[in-house]
């Protein structure tokens, strides 16, 4: 609390060079305790960067737009897909492969984005999704290119491996480089005016519209690059974990897992996103320690708890609050209730 | 029969009404007139809970109403013909009828037939295919269905031809004399204030002239709040 | 010709049933605008409920079916009442995640209330069928197949024909004014929702009777429910039924003569191209198009 | 002066199923001009205004922005071409302050600054000549109904339109808080913006249109000199109802 107070106190270039420092900071503290941190430990930590970067991805398309997009493991899967086949048959390196897997699944979210993105609220919600599962299926059916349902390895030595696996510290470090990437792009976008559009557009589309925003072009973009992010992230995931199978990576709990990041940690912001990642992982992983039988059963409580008591997320609560001096939680309920 | 006193109100954290002083009594029909955008609908919305009083006192039948869901207050004998109509269009008009009853479970349509004739020949039309007069009638007998003690009528004859609005208004003084008073927004300010008993100007979200109607009708200061010149 | 119509007769049984499960998702789409994404637990949760009722007092599915959508309907109700009414007003994710939280916490309590084992209900008559001409028709898929049917045109009486239906029907097309009406909304909608799951409930008996259950399957009933609904389209009472028939002889024909899952892509590329071309379903208007919420 | 209009409508339509809302509006604004549109509830002015913008597409006619057919452009093209419009029911960004919301303009104007850092100082100004100063950081929930009239207004302002059309900018507003409206839209004039003000109370058109136009369900009523229009017994009938206005004769 007492850093954002600092923060508040000092405007343009002394934030921009706090913040600076800040990030230096944790990269530092991040790459010092990869050293100190046990294999698996390190493993729990990378899934938790791996989230950080999704759930930036997700924010920009489902929190500064507005547009749920309940199919955004469609990208991951894709990009995953894209890597382990390329790798596979054509023997591409996986530095290759990273930045392609993210075009890919770019290019696919502007073919597909411009049909869809037409649609509204529950429509553009349910149409993504069957996007994911149409493609899973697709994935399944093409098993000379993805393996099929038997799955895929990618491989990760001897000669056809033009990249050795990365290991457990590798990885990590290549998700920390993922989940910086996904919070400076997150951070820029919040900040220029591309965002401002697109939270133009997240409020009213005719007014968005009304000031010159090309509401078209702008949500493809946002889709697009939130698909980009995310389709490098199932490239990492699958050189990652190796052998991948389709009902993995286009489950559609990943995206969920998104959205619940997202939404309560306070969509819209750049904090948001990443508090509920950091929150979000750390409890599911603790409830898989200490009630490994009731872990999604007491996760599922904390959803709903969540989604009831602060709808609008923690960041824009306390912001709220701040403004409006009023933290009251039943005020809060009131908002959406019937 | 209806008491309001000191009202205000608004939209979330925005004020538009200030301090609104309104009475309705027995048999009587009560005129609400103002420019757009003065508070009329919202005045309306706020007798019958749609959004909450931020001060003030409403009390209905000697019993305060503020602050009670909608269906609370619809059940004391409270009925409101909402802006737009909000028939349900997909029902036929005697299903919009019946549930306009809804709290009396009141099954025969023949009262609110008998003051709007034309309905009985479309009892079994989809409400949303008539035409704007037909559906404004048939919003109103709706709102009489359950014979309430009290019906506010928003913007009672917008969009609709001179001849339909004439065969409405006509309608409205027989309605009182059978027991249910009216408090009634108009666009046709002549219309409402020959057919009222009393009558409230609002500006701007506050009451600027009440009194008779008839003084009213003739007061140049209401020509003025419309046109801008008098 | 008639491996032809023995595959179409099988799709049309097919469809009774993916209509089944559908009729109650669609409802509460169409009344509320809330996508359910726990009706699927709702499906399993009925059929687990039948398989005990069977094992404690010997009960057939077919009676047993009633008490599991009883049970089903207090369930739904409380849910609605207490929880999903709380945000009926929120963006899209909101009621979103709340009902997948709700799909979370129904799967895993299964899971560990019944176990995740494979279940089935048996009957003795399970296993019969009888032959129209050429083509088998297995006695219990009939019988789902008849009952769809029969709901749905129950549900079309009950929704014209009575009062409470009749509110329904008007609190979907426009809250506002229902309430106006002095019809508890709140009440409406958990009734509305503990019909819906009342009726997954007698969809998920029917499924255990034909096949094997338990807790994992309950997200492909959501994601079937979904796909018939938008076919079908909310805009009609009957869009279920048309939805479900239309799915399931696609399935049937496509799953005899295209190779692999094929039929599946399909399914969700026809889902997509519905949702972008013909949002309100391929059968009908709109019917809650003037959709108000206040 | 260019001779060329900057803005015309020929034969302008739109028909809702059976609803004709706008039918046949043919007219035509002067560069630096001020238009006056009125009429009673329901008579299609809001509308007229959405065909204009491109925010609903015309099944009838065209629109013409200074000689060049732009009928059915979608609206970013419109607000491009230098036409800039208000909501009546006021659509302001919530989630951003005040600033903020003006900001998103100047950005998106096509010779505007893309930093953002310059449209939030730039924004100020537009804030002060509406008379937001000072309210910059407040969320647009926080407005009162006046404020939030001006928000709307200064959100178009934003984009530095040539073309300005209003709806219903001032309704709701007390005749102190009118005044300063109509002040700045004479300021727009002197700078040689065109304006069209659309609205329900006549008192602000009057005071400041050079023309007058009255729309009556979906029709061109009639058009002319302010003065003109206001002593028109059918103006005053399509306001006030036929027989106020029949009384209104029998008196004078």
């Amino acid at each position: 609390m007492s850093t954002l107070k600092a923060l508040k106190s000092v405007n343009g270039f002394k934030r921009t060079l706090l913040e600076g420092l800040l990030v230096l900071v944790v990269v530092a503290g991040a790459i010092f305790f990869k050293s100190t941190l046990p294999g698996g430990e390190l493993r729990a930590v990378s899934t938790i960067f791996m989230f950080i970067a999704l759930s930036q991805a997700w924010n920009i398309i489902g929190g500064f737009t507005g547009y749920a997009s309940f199919g955004q493991v469609v990208f991951f899967g894709m990009g995953g897909y894209f890597t382990a086949a390329v790798m596979l048959h054509l023997h591409f390196s996986f530095w290759l492969a990273l930045p392609l897997s993210g075009l890919f699944g770019a290019v696919f979210a502007v073919i597909i984005g411009q049909p869809l993105l037409k649609l509204k609220g529950h429509y553009f919600a349910i149409a993504t999704l069957g996007v994911a599962e149409g493609m899973r299926e697709v994935v399944i059916n093409l098993p000379d290119i993805t393996g099929g349902g038997a799955g895929i390895s990618v491989p990760i030595a001897g000669t056809f491996a033009k990249t050795q696996y990365l290991g457990d510290g590798g990885f990590y470090l290549l998700f920390l480089a993922l989940a910086l990437f996904a919070l400076a792009v997150g951070t820029v976008v919040s900040r220029n005016k591309f965002g401002y559009g697109l939270r133009a557009i997240h409020q009213n589309e005719d007014a968005a519209a009304a000031v010159g925003i090309n509401t078209v072009r702008s949500k493809v973009m946002a889709y697009s690059l939130s698909a980009f992010i995310t389709g490098m992230v199932g490239a990492s995931y699958v050189f990652q974990q190796v052998t991948i199978f389709p009902e993995r990576l286009f489950d559609v709990e990943i995206t969920v897992l998104m959205i619940m990041m997202v939404v309560i940690g306070g969509s819209g912001t750049v904090v948001g996103p990443l508090l509920g990642a950091l929150g979000l992982q750390f409890i599911s992983e603790y409830l898989r320690e200490h009630f490994t039988n009731m872990h999604t059963f007491i996760l599922g409580g904390i959803i709903i708890l969540a989604v009831i008591l602060i709808p609008q997320g923690l960041v824009n609560y306390i912001r709220e609050g701040r403004r409006t001096k009023n933290y009251s939680l039943l005020a809060n309920i009131r908002r959406y209730r019937l | 029969m209806l008491e309001v006193k000191k009202l205000s109100a608004g939209y979330g954290r925005i004020q538009v009404l200030w301090e609104i002083d309104l009475a309705v009594g027995e048999n009587e029909i009560v005129a609400l007139v103002g420019p757009n955008g003065s508070g009329k609908t919202t005045l309306l919305r706020a007798i019958t809970g749609m959004i909450p009083v931020k001060s003030g006192s409403v009390d209905f039948l000697g019993e305060s109403i503020k602050g009670q869901s909608i269906e609370e207050i619809v059940s004391r004998g409270i009925a409101h013909v909402p802006e737009g109509r909000r028939l349900f269009p997909g029902l036929t008009v005697r299903e919009n009828l019946i549930l306009g009853a809804w709290r009396t479970k009141e099954t025969s349509v023949d009262h609110v037939v008998d003051l709007f004739p034309r309905l009985g020949e479309r009892l079994n039309q989809i409400a949303g295919s008539m035409s704007g007069g037909e559906q404004q009638m048939c919003a109103i007998a709706r709102g009489l269905m359950s014979k309430p003690n009290l019906i506010v009528i928003d913007e009672l004859s917008l969009g609709l031809a001179p001849v339909v609005v004439d065969e409405i208004i006509q309608a409205l003084p027989s309605i009182a004399e059978s027991g249910t008073s009216i408090l009634m927004v108009d666009q046709d300010v002549d219309a409402a204030l020959t057919i009222a008993k009393n009558a409230y100007v609002l500006e701007a979200g506050h009451c600027v002239l009440s009194g008779k109607a008839s003084d009213l009708l003739a007061d140049p200061r209401v020509q003025e709040s419309y046109l801008g010149v008098g | 010709m008639d491996t032809f119509l023995q595959v179409t007769a099988y799709g049309l049984l097919q469809g009774g049933l993916l209509a089944l499960v559908a009729v109650g998702f669609s409802l509460v789409w169409g009344i509320m605008n809330i996508v359910n994404l726990s009706h699927g637990a709702f499906v399993i949760l009925g059929a687990y409920i039948a398989w005990e009722i069977q094992g404690w007092l010997g009960l057939d599915p077919f009676l047993g079916m009633f008490i599991s959508a009883a049970v089903l309907f207090c369930v739904g109700y409380i849910f609605q009442r207490f929880l999903i009414n709380l945000i009926v007003n929120g963006p899209v994710f909101i009621t979103l995640l709340l009902t997948f939280g709700i799909n979370m916490i129904l799967i895993q309590g299964m899971n560990l209330f019944f176990t995740a084992d494979f279940r089935s209900i048996q009957t003795s008559y399970g296993s019969n069928s009888f032959e129209v001409g050429n083509i088998r028709i297995p006695l219990v898929r009939l019988l789902a197949f008849l009952l769809a049917i029969v709901i749905t045109f129950a549900l079309v009486a009950f929704v014209k024909h009575t009062r409470t239906g009749i509110s329904i029907m008007a609190t979907g097309m426009d809250r506002g004014a229902a309430r106006l009406m002095g019809i508890r909304a709140r009440h409406v909608y958990a009734l509305t929702f503990g019909i819906s799951a009342a009726l997954a409930g007698m969809a998920g008996t029917m499924i255990a009777t034909i096949e094997t259950f338990d807790p994992s399957k309950a997200g492909k009933f959501t994601l079937m429910a979904f796909v018939v609904a938008v076919l079908g389209g909310l805009g009609n009472m009957y869009g279920a039924l048309v939805g479900g028939l239309l799915m399931g002889l696609v399935q049937g024909w496509a799953g005899q003569y295209l190779s692999g899952t094929w039929v599946n892509a399909i399914a969700f590329l026809v889902l997509i191209i519905v949702l972008v071309f013909r949002p309100n379903g391929l059968v009908g208007k709109a019917f809650y198009a003037a959709r108000v919420e206040i | 002066m260019s001779t060329v209009p900057i803005l015309e409508t020929r034969g302008l339509g739109r028909r809702f199923g059976a609803l004709d809302a706008v039918s046949d509006v043919s007219f035509s604004v002067n560069q630096g001009e001020i238009l006056g549109v009125i009429g009673p509830n329901g008579a299609g002015k809001s509308t007229f205004i959405n065909l204009v913008t491109g925010h609903i597409k015309p099944t009838s006619g065209q629109v013409l922005i200074d000689g060049k057919d732009m009928t059915g452009q979608a609206p970013w093209n419109i607000a491009r071409a230098g036409v800039a419009r208000t909501f009546q029911i006021v659509k302001p960004f919530n989630g951003m302050t005040v600033r903020q919301n003006i900001a998103v303009g100047i950005m998106y104007e096509s010779h505007g600054t893309n930093r953002l850092s310059v449209a939030l100082e730039q924004a100020e100004a537009i804030l002060e000549e509406v008379g937001l100063g000072g309210s910059g950081d407040r969320m647009p929930g926080e407005l009162s109904t006046a404020d939030i009239r001006r928000l709307e207004f200064a959100k178009a302002l934003a984009t530095k339109p040539r073309l300005l059309l209003l709806d219903e900018v001032m309704a709701g507003l007390r005749p102190t808080e009118i005044e300063p409206s109509l002040e700045l839209i004479r300021k727009l004039k002197a700078r040689g913006t065109t304006v069209i003000v659309v609205e329900h109370v006549m008192k602000a058109i009057v005071a400041v249109s050079d023309r007058v136009l009255v729309l009556a369900q979906g029709k061109v009523l009639m058009q002319g000199g302010p003065r003109e229009v206001l002593a028109d017994p059918r103006v005053i009938e399509v306001y006030l109802g036929h027989r106020y206005a029949k009384r209104q004769k029998g008196n004078a």
